[in-house]
């Protein structure tokens, strides 16, 4: 099986779609002339034009209302946000009127699109450019949000999300965007909605998504050596949520640690914990633990960025707590 | 005022549509307010009294077929005359399953996609960068068509104004931009907000055609419209025009508007957009009084109608709290 | 002592701390001339002038903007917010610089300011207008968040806001302006970061902040008749978190009801009894059940919008839940 | 060109400021682009050569001590024309807890309460708020400062711009707006997302004065800075400016910028501020090319020794990541 870069899972994903529906567009901040910030869309104005891949302003706002207008006239727009860090001042036009407008039109309207990018934090960026801001979408009725780990969950998700017809928010990462991994040449999607297995286990459930999946697997190497078997649940969708497949684990496993790079106050992790704690009370061992970052903006000084952010040493140790391990 | 105005370009049956319009969303906006008296109608209700020549004339100018509506929460006079029925529009001010959004969406968000009447929203300036986007969607397929957004004098203010006007131009989207400046956002009169007075100076800073009209003669602004959409479709240009008018009610039924003198609405009454038109008819001799009462009876009895189809309407079941949310 | 309405009790405070501190002014929509949409601010322009009392354009963004680098400049600016529904479009200048400017200044430059506004439903506002956004706040460190439900803790929680040297958030509610309660004419301010215990109990903690208060006050009366007796803590500062007084009630009560007017998923609530169910894992007898708004936006239809909403009744079928009852 | 510029109104020693802080400015970028490439610096490094008489000329028209700085990301420049030291800017871009924000805010985020230099902002257009509440804090305390926010050709499409110019006309703050236009916002040339060529029609919008200046020549930039900055003290208004210039590296350090022509940028090279600045100097004999030099030495060393500073400096300790967060 061919094996590519994520952040051409994701290019690939959007030629073939845009291939496939001529009203498929796709508009955003460098994205056509630049070949994207991150070089996603690469090509892509070469092969479908100006009229289909098109270069806005730096206005967040402004854009993501005209997809949510043209969503709402027939067309189904790919929003690209440079970074989910500036789509806070687009905010509005999604919870407001993306989320919104299929039930105050009582059914009438429906806005089939697509709002994408980097999510959470890259390296040396401090404060205002490395925040993991789910919390702020997966909280709101009315949209999906996906947040794949892999090219293949990359592309089959994104596609997945450009033939949905309801706004679907596509959170990837600058970290990300070189992971390599196997993608099938023949075209696939992966449904929204369901949680993967990573990992099979029988210790204890590492429940998780987007960028810290590779270091949940790093962590569940290691505590293999020592003879720990950890499953992991990638959650992939987080809107809507697994839940089945999270209970499952956790009810297999007896025991939960959930790994979110975002705040930790109202956050999907502790969401997650407490459906958990709730859903599966007669099967916990111990309570669920969370490793999320801290609950500080982010510094510019590498050590301390790093400090701020899950890691393999804060998994292992969160599961070897939920162990009693030494 | 003594002077004529001469008619004679204008078809009859035309100018009798314009009229019973006007009349229509008067009657209408007076009996929603009745029965929002009777707590049959909650929350936000913002009529339109005083404004009735903007969305009629306007809109007039338009074909529905091809051409697209976007306004914001004071929008039942828009719903009505992208030819809405009130029926449908009372029933949803009610709250009820056969509101034309299903009672979920309320006075601030009427919808009507068989009308092109895409809203209706709540939050001030929301909807122009979603307008430009209905543009945008047109000149992606290389449709033939325009898209009104209305906005008032406290919109314009807002960041998405100035993001879509630029993005407009910027793509040639055809869309007309008509600030409502009805003096007041809330209780806010709108020169104490505002670094200038007359906003078409605006449509500058986006090479844009911007022109400020007079808003309580309906057949200027049919003509102006007319004359700015016919603009867009040829050149292929967005343009802003801003549209002097004047509410009488406060800003919504819950303000009294203590805000402006009784001799302020006054005045402005004089120069009422139904009296205008009327007059300027009967001077023509294109309208009786008989034939004007007639009108008015008739709008009267409708807006009537609408409320008793409201009342006999049912309620949206429960279940339809959880429907619509995705599809 | 004097009973005042919780509109007036919020006036006083402004009018004290802006009598005591002149770097004290308030900003916003509505709040000079017109005395405040919902009048909270009536009689200030008066008092103060329109130096100190200023009316706004509609531009959440740009004044929120302003307030922040105000403050940065050394003032006390209060910014109301016509509602928490219109300061989405706002939320760029409160996450991005007034919650990160000291921290991104190495500690130079605090941001002294008060956000405040009704949040959650009222009636038959529809969805754009009745969200319960607290969510999008408590989730960013860097500021302060306070939901008083009563004149009293309205009044000196937002005194201590304003004498706070950080940012901080006051959500207020439509339908509790109206509300009255005893407030005593002395001065006192109420420590933002304590929870209070607005009733003991012994059967079952009913943890709850903001409008559904009364709800849960109502529904420990009628549980009271049935023999159950109901504590309820009232979180009253939701960033920072009290919780040794939530979890000591429920380690005295071993069972825990979280009522919250937003949605459900990533919620306050949610937070909540994932801390619960973490922090008192050996002394729950039952899941901790929440309360919430389903997971809908809001309707305008009012029966509609009633059954979307907590209620006393959905509070005693889940406090019945979590004590095994019928 | 042949013509000689009188340089006579001016004072050598403000002259020869003028010229030092631009060839500081621009060694020291010249020293931040070298230890970017050996990973002693990381993340987003906006370089501000070709642009150095902007920053330095508007600068030099201010009184720090009353008066106010603010821009965006691309700051080290304006935070060295404040006086920032080049040790404590260095030693920020190095992460280091001896740098003007210790090591919390990195290049983007350079902060000085003494210099009155309040940011260094990572979102574009997010600044122009704020600035406009420091002006705002200016009017309330009824100071006679002024404040100067930079900002690019890209930020002035964010509604945060129209919202803040609306708001300082109306309650006359003092406070100049500069669009540094650069030409291009990352890989995209100004015009093809803006609606118009000149920025400083945007002005009429808010009845505030507007004007357009070249910004490669620092005497220009300081006469007009100067002039407008006194126009804003004495008349109590907002005021906008457009200053045209360029910069000849790529956005930031990972951009290539193959979006120019390599001619295009040798064109802006022979405009450059410094060669002017020096030349002008030269023919008006107020400096040699030994002077020159010395100066550059200077400027060289200075560099050189903010990189030691920085090297020899301690990273923050860890026990600083949960400091800050709230006082
Ligand atoms: C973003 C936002 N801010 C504030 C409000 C509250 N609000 C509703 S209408 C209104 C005044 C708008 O005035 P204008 O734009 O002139 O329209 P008009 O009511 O006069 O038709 C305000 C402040 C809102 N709905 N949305
Ligand atoms: C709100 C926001 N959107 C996008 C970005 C990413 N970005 C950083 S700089 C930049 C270009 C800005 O260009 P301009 O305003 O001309 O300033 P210049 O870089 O030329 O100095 C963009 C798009 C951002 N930082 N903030
Ligand atoms: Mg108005
Ligand atoms: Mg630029």
């Amino acid at each position: 099986m061919p094996v590519i870069q994520y952040r051409e899972a994701l290019r690939q994903a959007m030629d073939e779609e845009m291939a496939r529906d001529e009203t498929v567009f796709l508009m955003g901040e460098e994205v056509a002339q630049y070949n994207g910030a991150y070089k996603v869309s690469k090509g892509l104005l070469d092969k479908f034009g100006d009229r289909r891949v098109i270069d806005t302003p730096i206005t967040e706002l402004g854009f993501t209302g005209i997809g949510t207008g043209a969503a709402m006239a027939g067309l189904r727009p790919i929003v690209e946000w440079m970074t989910l860090n500036f789509a806070i001042l687009a905010l509005d036009q999604v919870i407001n009127n993306a989320a919104k407008m299929l039930y105050m039109s009582g059914g009438k309207l429906n806005i089939p699109i697509v709002f994408r990018g980097p999510n959470g934090p890259a390296e040396y960026l401090a404060s205002q450019h490395s925040q993991a801001l789910q919390t702020m979408l997966v909280h709101v009725p009315g949209i999906k949000v996906v947040a794949p780990a892999t090219p293949y969950d990359a592309k089959g998700l994104l596609k997945s999300a450009i033939r949905d017809n309801n706004p679907v928010v596509v959170l990837e990462a600058e970290m990300m965007y070189a992971w390599t991994g196997e993608v099938p040449s023949e075209e696939f999607l992966v449904p929204i909605g369901e949680a993967d297995i990573k990992r099979e286990g029988t210790d204890v459930s590492i429940i998780t998504y987007s960028k810290p999946l590779k270091m949940a697997m790093e962590a569940a190497e290691q505590l293999a050596q020592q003879n720990i078997s950890a499953e992991i649940v990638d959650l992939r969708s987080l809107r809507p949520l697994d839940e089945k497949t999270i209970f499952e684990s956790v009810r297999k496993t007896n025991r939960a640690v959930i790994v979110d790079e975002s705040w930790p106050m109202v956050s999907v992790a502790s969401h997650v914990g407490y459906l958990i704690s709730s859903q599966c009370f007669d099967y916990l061992d111990a309570p669920v633990e969370l490793v999320t970052s801290e609950d500080v903006p982010m510094p510019y000084n590498h050590s301390l960025e790093l400090a701020a952010q899950p890691s393999v040493d804060k998994i292992i140790k969160a599961v070897k707590k939920v162990l009693y391990i030494d | 005022m003594g002077t004529t105005k001469d008619l004679s370009k204008y078809d009859k049956v035309f100018l009798i549509k314009l009229l019973t319009d006007m009349v229509l969303i008067r009657r209408f906006e007076e009996k929603s307010a009745q029965m929002y008296g009777l707590q049959k109608i909650g929350g936000f209700c913002h009529l339109y009294i005083g404004q009735e020549a903007v969305a009629v004339g306007s809109i007039a100018a338009l074909d529905l077929s091809t051409d697209y509506v976007l306004t914001g929460y004071r929008d039942h006079a828009h719903a009505l005359a992208c030819g809405l029925s009130p029926d449908s529009v009372m029933a949803e001010l009610f709250g009820k399953e056969t509101g034309c959004s299903r009672g979920k969406g309320g006075s601030m968000h009427l919808f009507d996609v068989e009308h092109n009447m895409l809203g209706g929203n709540g939050i001030v300036g929301g909807h122009i960068p979603v307008a430009t986007g209905v543009a945008f969607k047109i000149a992606y397929n290389k449709e033939n068509g325009v898209v009104l957004c209305f906005f008032g004098d406290g919109a314009i203010h807002q960041g998405a104004f100035h993001e879509s006007l630029n993005m407009a131009k910027i793509w040639n989207l055809p869309i007309l931009y008509i600030c409502e400046n009805n003096q007041y956002g809330m209780g806010t009169m709108f020169k104490r907000v505002s670094s200038v007075d007359d906003f078409s100076v605006m449509a500058s800073s986006y090479s844009m055609p911007g022109k400020q009209i007079d808003g309580m003669d309906v057949l200027t602004v049919y003509d102006e419209v007319s004359a700015m959409t016919e603009h867009i479709r040829n050149h292929k240009t967005p343009a802003f025009m801003e549209i002097k008018t004047y509410r009488y009610k406060g800003h919504s039924m819950s303000d009294p508007a203590k805000y402006r003198t009784k001799d302020e609405l006054e005045a402005y009454k004089k120069l009422d957009p139904i009296v205008i038109l009327k007059n300027d008819m009967i001077d023509n001799n294109l309208l009786t009084e008989d034939e004007f009462k007639e009108i008015d009876k008739d709008c009267k009895a409708k807006s009537a109608e609408s409320v008793k189809f409201a009342e006999n309407s049912n309620e949206p079941p429960l279940s339809s709290l959880y429907e619509d949310v995705l599809v």
